[in-house]
């Protein structure tokens, strides 16, 4: 199952429950204000760096430019929308809204 | 996919009932969705609990007392409905609470459920 | 693949409008089909041909009533749509209104449904 | 939008003949509209309309005929719980013309 979150982590739960529901291996997406999960050196750092190492996670490159975010934490595949379409391709989407 | 073979869609309500419309319109779509004989379940998880909370009295507020629909989807053949345990606890609630009945899973459970469906859709 | 889309919030406000183009054109460029686009909840006033931005912006139902001259099926929920105004006057060429059974056989159709919004 | 008067009474009316609010229906104004409707109201009429209201009393929603089917027979029993015995009492559809008579919302329709 691929999951998808929209939201900041400092301003909504989606991306705790996604942690909390989503299986070893699944995939996240984090597009649109979900990128702001991938700035090093937040107080969510931590949560992210043990997800990173029970999921791969993948944040749409355009919303973490858009963003001026540059400390990137390390492990996140930063992509393009025909990656998220890859993904799609192979997995069943779960948005987290 | 077969022909004959239902699809399966989940709607997974993660949003309280009045602040917004999604758990309103979620519940038309059910309604609707319903109908057409494929395999619909539902899911409540986080603040989506909230919407079968017993004893809501909108009519303070003017609008439709919509949780009472929820107990139409037996008639529609939707019993596969369930509730994250957590979402209820961390809300002071228990299954007694909620105006129909639900299957209280763990995380992991629900999905493995959702790992099975063929549609997802959140509301 | 066929690819199904559901879109649940107005355009501008918030970011799905843009994401769900952007999808829908990577994944045409994949060669996938679009079987589909379904507008429910906020998400039918994306297609209101009364829209007018200022030059410099997108013109968000512009690009749908593009999408649909390409032959992509763009539906807009009726009940939602008859909620907040919407109606055969101000929808944008190529569009259709039509009710949730479109979503119903949407989801069947698609190999995959995925949805944008705000939530 | 229209409008009748019955007893000194205005009736608001939608598009489609519907009652607009809900609250203004009682057994005049529901013969009225079955007029409108050309259905005359016998005791299996009513048992069908009242039906309804108790349904949306429960659960604020207007049923849908194949659910409409099913709580008949649940409440009046299976001869009366099919097709056949509801499109007799109302030949232009029971869930359109008897809400209608009911002074329920239309049913959305949104299939």
């Amino acid at each position: 199952m691929l999951h998808t979150i929209n939201k900041s982590p400092f301003f909504s739960n989606n991306l705790e429950s996604c942690l909390k529901f989503a299986k070893d291996g699944d995939p996240i997406m984090l597009y649109e204000d979900g990128v702001y999960a991938v700035l090093a050196g937040t107080k969510i750092e931590p949560a992210m760096k043990d997800a990173l190492k029970k999921h791969p996670v993948y944040a749409i490159e355009a919303d973490v430019k858009a963003r001026g975010i540059t400390k990137v934490l390390e492990g996140v595949y930063l992509c393009d929308y025909s990656c998220f379409v890859g993904l799609v391709e192979q997995h069943l989407v779960c948005p987290w809204f | 996919m077969a022909e004959k073979e239902k699809t399966k869609i989940m709607f997974v309500m993660r949003k309280a009932a009045h602040g917004s419309i999604y758990a309103y319109e979620g519940l038309e779509a059910i309604l609707i969705m319903g109908a057409f004989e494929q395999e619909i379940s539902v899911v409540f998880i986080d603040d989506g609990v909230f919407v079968l909370k017993k004893e809501q009295d909108t009519k303070p507020l003017g609008v439709k007392e919509f949780s009472k629909t929820f107990k139409t989807l037996e008639d529609y053949d939707i019993t596969n409905i369930y509730a994250d345990r957590e979402s209820l606890e961390q809300r002071g609630l228990t299954a007694d609470d909620l105006i129909i009945p639900v299957k209280v899973m763990e995380a992991g459970e629900i999905a493995k459920i959702m790992e099975v469906q063929h549609v997802l859709l959140p509301f | 693949m066929k690819f199904g889309i559901l879109i649940q919030d107005g355009p501008y406000n918030h970011e799905a409008s843009d994401s769900a183009y952007n999808f829908i054109k990577a994944a045409l460029e994949r060669g996938h089909t679009i079987q589909g686009v379904f507008f429910y909840n906020d998400g039918v006033h994306n297609v209101n041909k009364l829209m007018d931005p200022p030059q410099d912006d997108r013109n968000i139902s512009r690009r749908w009533s593009e999408l649909g001259a390409k032959g992509i099926d763009i539906v807009v929920c009726i009940a939602a749509a008859k909620r907040r105004g919407i109606n055969n006057d101000v929808l944008v060429p190529n569009v259709r209104i039509s009710g949730l059974g479109q979503l119903l056989e949407l989801s069947i159709e698609s190999d995959r449904l995925i949805t944008f919004g705000t939530g | 939008m229209g409008s009748f008067e019955l007893s000194g009474k205005v009736y608001q009316t939608d598009e489609d003949g519907y009652l607009v609010n809900m609250d203004d229906w009682n057994k005049e104004a529901a013969e009225h509209l079955a007029k409108e409707e050309n259905v005359e109201m016998t005791d299996a009429h009513w048992e069908v309309v009242n039906l309804l209201r108790e349904y949306y009393e429960e659960y604020k929603i207007a049923p849908m005929i194949k659910i409409l089917i099913k709580a008949v027979g649940k409440k009046l029993g299976p001869d009366k719980g099919n097709n056949k015995y509801l499109y007799e009492l109302y030949p232009q559809g029971p869930a359109k013309q008897a809400c209608k008579i009911a002074g329920l919302p239309k049913p959305t329709g949104c299939v």
